[in-house]
């Protein structure tokens, strides 16, 4: 595939593994944190680490929507489905995220309620047409570069003024992410952390929010950003980028994925965006508790097609799990292995915390494709 | 992750919408989110949306300095 | 007095008519879809003797049994339908213990309001499946199930077939150092099925690869009678059945990613989809695990069928107390290369 | 280090659990299902093979195949369910040929949703049946359907046998002058269900006869090896099946109501319904068809097992071109007893 | 069972057999119409014929509300439940009545249909309490035995104000019927029909209108009626009970079944009968055409639960198969092997004319208990 | 046809409905369209209704006519 391909070359790979080795100074540690779980997918289905000079470290940061969905947000989303009767439709990747009480929409839709996998917002509209005498729900999750079309379907019910379409918005934003985990390690935080060298900058949601949008908390925390592509060879050249502006003391934004991301990002979905959702004054991620300004609800203008108004859905929290590490291991202290749970009690199909909930966090990257490691280090210790 | 892939507009169906190729795969894309794309351009495909263009210049560059990085070339690898 | 007419039955109406409750009862509309239907598309020997089961010669050699329930949605696909994939599905898992398939056994769960000449297509489908392979269906039932309570047709078929001497083909049988060959491509039949499901579909050249393997079977037993394991990588796909074979024989895995065979197709549909082709299904493709200094001799002959024109070797079992499979990626690094969890759904993040 | 801990999976919970796709998936989830439910009640060697079909010993003797969907609804009833119905319903159909029932393939359809308590019921009551009929399930297969598109679950068994060298058992060998017999009372089965349905349900002490008729079947060829028919009344009842038999022999028959077995109960059902039991369907009941000289001590032999004890002689093969069963009713005048036209339905008028 | 089986004695049937034997004139000939299908069903499932002398001869009558069900009134019956998209409550003996276009209501339910089989109008009532948010509507056929119980249930919905619940009412009238039959059989009647001797007059029908309902025609037609009941005995009892009327010369209503039936018949049922519906001025009954004042509407009063109102029925005729000689049969002028096409194009399973339709048919009756006759007489010939 | 059949009532249940058995079956069954049914009764039941009572001393009448019908009584056949 044109575009694809070019960025899975094993050679190349290997080149650039030598070269990062080679520019890595091995006086010092490298430690770096990809946001994104398409960076964290990539590393570990590509098997990147095994490249890198161990003084290299990457820290898997809670760029994954699925994973930072609080419990109690989808504990509204089975309710919606299954109390309120409504159609609800959900992205695949929400089917199996576990809810209160061991449920999920997959065991909900067991259950009888009526929960539709979509693979577009366009869809979620679409059935709310087809079924007319129906409430339907689009149950919205994702980060900027996800929002943008839900935007649009919002639009769209209202301009049709269709009158069985609401969004149960969750939509949350990656620079206010970045800036918490940005203050957790910086030195004299409230919470301990390894202190972050670096950023792997989101490739998609700098699509649409451009580079810009890192500028501030580059020049505030003075810690370099790379902007990089999902493809493996993106995440190899990001990495070399960001060792050399380490090596030379810098702390900037620079783009490695400038085929997809301009400065500015993609005005015309940011103008949609701003004007069919405004910021939440305060959200909660799962793994990271409330964050402020870093969601987004639906503007009153468009409250009609709100799920949360129309059903007057309560928010109600659900605490993580008391064994869980999430937050030691997000914030650079811990590995997924130091975690007492971690492939006995949680496991893929039985996640307690919120990094084993998708492939892209860092507990089920490790558990799907790294826990051989942990045997390997262990019979040769 | 934000699954999103390049993808070659080969129809416009007016509307708003496109047909897409990539590598055989050909389906429906909204273009509502980007102006101006033609037979021919590649977008980024997200959720059945593209959600910006992809510059094929700056593609080729950076396979190109992709290229000098893993061939050691100096010039590539300073910082 | 006027005369006595020969009673005459309307034929099955398998252009317009549908199936209804009164074709599972039992009576004469039953045996009607059995007489003008079933019995005419399959028609051979013991099918006509007309019993509730088939008596069938005396089987040389130790028997093998396999049965799959076919529930696949749509029930016509690029490439096949429900019928012949229910005929490939059971001669394979026959096939896939060294045996050669005999007979089989179908068994229908109609759904009332189903359209005859769906069925009517099935089962012509199924026919030509089981002549070609020359596997007769030799027995069958069909029941008939309110609509709503059904989805169009199920068919459960059941094969029965027989090993020779020398062969003692089992999923247990891998050893560190065997060779891991795979017969073909990877992911077609998956990929052609999700190409019309709703909400997802798309156009593509792929087509399921639905076919019946004792054939390539036996052309492989032919140049190595003592191959270790054979299994079709279907549900699950390729890295679900690995991790069958390593847990069931107590040994590790490790396979290269460059080496596997994969339409390009497939590999965008995943891409485009967020799926890995590793899950996805075959319904004509083989895993073939045999000692290391077969594997050319193997690889060849699978090479040399029809079936096997894109076989590759594509690793080696290792010891491994813990039982992975382990990938070389193209790229250089390694992974896990796991079970399927929960099912395969397609991602946008 | 941390030490590495062994994989620990939370066990199916059968008490509030459910199906659910992912159980159907081919991944960890259904290997959990099988490992747990599956393979575990009906444990034998060869389900112990764990391959996707079975290697099983040469079977002497000429082979018989037969297979059953089971689409029962409702699941439970009054003396039995789906699973022990499957087991007993597949064994039959083998054992009507005249054979013994070796092994049997048990293939599930499940819907989302199917709480798994009642799957645990059912597979706990298949296995047992298996057991007490000395008949293993070697081999099977689980598929999931979303909600909606089945009914709680289905259950297809096939299974393999063996005839005995001067066994000859088969639906085409009534000749005139043949004594019909049927081994017990007529509907049972047929009337326990229909006392559960919906908008009909009545109490009543009728139980379902289910059973497996394998170790009658051998009594009865231990004092005629000849038999010449054998079969199951089943869907469509008596009348049905004799009209099944006639075609294929090429008979008449004569029965004389006043013989036929029936528990009041059933009698009474019927008249309340409008049905006829000669229509209602058993699950524990046969026909015999043999010479005449020797239906004395078959029917001894029928009675003097506990499956036969309310066994009679119903009536005679006669010759007769148009293949009509007739019924010399109690009352002293003659009937024809034609096919099931249709699907019985309870009638008002 | 009390009060059945004792009413199907065999011995006791031979005597009363030759009994009848023994009364019948051998010079002159019996022509015996019974009415109801219930005696036809009687007669031919126990063979009753069989026990008869050559020259008393037994007629089938239309008394088989499925029988006389016109085509276009199935026809309104699945235009309900097909575009109207209600629930049709429905009594098992409908479900594969033949409809225009090779239709049925089972064929209907394998379309898409919502068809539930009842087995009282009780179950049809409760289905609308079940599912308010759908129109039900109860399929209600039958003669003056059950008629009563839709009353009640039309009753009930009224008193409940039930706004999704309407009967499509077909009941028809039994006196009426067999003034028709009686007059077509009378000397000089316009159609050609074979003298009726006498009829056996309905068992359950009788129960509920008594048996001073068919004095008026027994005195102007001058033919005897015998009520009788359903069962073998009753039949043969009733049999013999006309023979000796007509070799007394006498003309009288007889009551056999007087466990069950009074002069006066169920006042109460009468009284929620009269209560509910009222006459209808015309009405088809398949085979036989337009009968005056032979069936019942729903009431003005309770219009809200007429069928036919709410939705809007109207009524297509359609034209009975021109091969089917179930006219002349009705008649007494022809058998059903006389017909064409009995036994051929016309089978229970694809009726074509209205005798073949329910068991209780006399062409349905003869081809399912006692068409082998027509072989054996063949092979004698 | 009006399949109807005589039935015991074993038990009053109230508003209009009852408990009938017959020949070990059990049902409800609506009085709605009879008076005065008791415990032990019988009535012709159809379609879930009762729809006369069973007059039991008549049913005994006409079995004790049939016998003497049978034994070929010259009163009972007396027209
Ligand atoms: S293994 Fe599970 S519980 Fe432990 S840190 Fe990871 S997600 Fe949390
Ligand atoms: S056989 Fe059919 S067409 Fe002929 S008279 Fe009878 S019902 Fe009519
Ligand atoms: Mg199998
Ligand atoms: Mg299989
Ligand atoms: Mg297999
Ligand atoms: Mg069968
Ligand atoms: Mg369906
Ligand atoms: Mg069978
Ligand atoms: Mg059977
Ligand atoms: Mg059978
Ligand atoms: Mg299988
Ligand atoms: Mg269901």
């Amino acid at each position: 595939m044109k575009y694809i391909d070019e960025f899975r070359d094993g050679p190349t790979a290997r080149a650039l593994g030598a070269a990062i080795a080679r520019a890595a100074q091995s006086e010092r540690s490298y430690r770096i944190m990809e946001f994104c779980g398409g960076h964290t997918h990539a590393i570990s289905r590509y098997g990147i680490a095994d490249l890198l000079p161990a003084n290299l470290r990457l820290i898997h940061g809670p760029g994954c929507p699925v994973c930072v969905l609080p419990i109690g947000r989808v504990d509204s989303a089975i309710e919606l489905a299954l109390q309120h009767g409504v159609i609800l439709c959900a992205y695949g990747d929400c089917l199996r995220v576990p809810a209160s009480a061991q449920m999920s929409l997959q065991k909900a839709k067991a259950r009888g309620a009526d929960v539709r996998m979509v693979h577009s917002a366009a869809d979620a509209l679409k059935t709310a047409l087809d079924n007319p005498q129906r409430q339907v729900v689009f149950f919205a999750i994702g980060f900027e570069t996800t929002t943008p079309p839900t935007a649009v379907v919002i639009e769209q019910a209202s301009r049709l003024a269709l009158q069985n379409f609401t969004v149960f918005c969750n939509h949350v934003l990656t620079p206010p992410a970045i800036a918490h985990l940005l203050a957790a390690s910086a030195p004299g935080a409230a919470l301990p952390a390894v202190e972050l060298d670096a950023f792997i900058g989101p490739a998609h949601v700098s699509t649409v929010i451009g580079s810009q949008a890192y500028e501030p908390f580059v020049a505030r925390y003075r810690k370099p950003v790379v902007i990089a592509g999902f493809e493996p060879l993106d995440v190899m050249q990001a990495i070399l980028m960001l060792v050399q502006q380490l090596n030379a003391g810098r702390a900037e934004v620079e783009n490695q994925y400038t085929r997809a991301v301009t400065r500015s990002g993609n005005l015309k979905a940011q103008r949609i965006v701003a004007e069919v959702f405004e910021l939440r004054s305060r959200f909660e991620w799962r793994g990271l508790g409330e964050l402020p300004a870093s969601a987004l609800r639906i503007r009153e203008r468009y409250a009609a097609f709100d799920a949360e108004q129309r059903f007057g859905l309560l928010y109600r929290p659900v605490a993580d799990n008391r064994a869980c590490e999430c937050g030691a291991i997000l914030r650079g202290l811990k590995q997924p292995r130091d975690c007492k749970v971690f492939g006995t009690a949680c496991t893929p199909e039985n996640p307690l915390g919120s990094c084993m909930v998708s492939s892209e966090g860092a507990c089920a990257a490790h558990y799907s494709y790294g826990r051989y490691r942990d045997f390997a280090a262990q019979e040769s210790a | 992750m934000c699954l999103a892939i390049p993808v070659r507009i080969v129809e416009l169906l007016g509307d708003d919408l496109a047909l897409f190729d990539v590598g055989g795969i050909r389906k429906e894309i909204s273009l509502a989110l980007v102006d101006d794309v033609k037979v021919g351009d590649y977008v980024v495909a997200h959720t059945g949306y593209a959600i910006g263009k992809l510059d094929r210049d700056e593609a080729e560059k950076t396979l190109q300095l992709l290229a000098s990085m893993a061939a050691g070339e100096p010039a590539a690898l300073a910082g | 007095m006027s005369t006595v007419r020969k009673a005459y039955v309307r034929p099955l109406d398998l252009k317009n008519g549908r199936v209804d409750m009164t074709h599972g009862s039992g009576g004469r509309a039953m045996a009607q879809l059995i007489d003008e239907l079933f019995a005419t598309s399959f028609d051979n020997e013991w099918l006509r003797q007309g019993n509730d089961g088939a008596l069938l010669p005396t089987a040389p050699g130790r028997l093998v049994m396999a049965t799959d329930a076919h529930v696949v949605s749509p029930l016509f696909f690029p490439g096949g339908d429900i019928g012949c994939l229910a005929v490939h599905g059971t001669i394979n898992d026959v096939a896939m213990l060294g045996a050669t398939p005999l007979y089989l056994a179908a068994s229908f769960i109609l759904e009332e309001g189903f359209p005859l000449a769906d069925l009517a297509r099935i089962v012509a489908s199924m026919a030509s499946a089981a002549r070609d392979a020359g596997v007769p269906v030799v027995t069958g039932d069909t029941k008939v199930v309110e609509r709503g309570h059904g989805d169009g047709v199920f068919i459960t078929t059941t094969g029965v077939g027989s090993v020779a001497d020398g062969v003692r083909v089992s999923g247990d049988r891998a050893r560190p150092g065997d060779a891991i060959l795979v017969s073909g491509t990877l992911g077609d039949h998956g990929v052609a099925i999700m190409s019309l499901r709703e909400n997802l579909g798309f156009a593509t050249v792929v087509e399921s690869d639905t076919a019946a393997l004792h054939g390539l079977v036996a052309a492989l037993l032919a140049v190595e009678p003592d191959l270790h394991v054979l299994r079709d990588p279907t549900r699950g796909g390729l890295a679900t059945t690995l991790n069958e074979i390593a847990r069931q024989s107590g040994v590790g895995m490790l396979i290269e990613e460059a080496r596997l065979p994969l339409r390009e197709a497939v590999s965008a549909a995943c891409e485009l989809l967020g799926l890995d082709p590793l899950y996805v299904a075959n319904e004509g493709k083989l895993i073939c695990i045999c000692a290391a200094a077969s594997a050319d001799a193997v690889l060849a002959a699978m090479r040399a069928h029809p079936l096997g024109r894109d076989a590759a070797r594509i690793g080696t079992v290792i010891d491994d107390a813990q039982h992975f499979v382990q990938m070389e990626t193209a790229f250089g690094g390694r992974r896990i290369v796991d079970w399927l969890n929960g099912e395969q759904l397609p991602r946008i993040c």
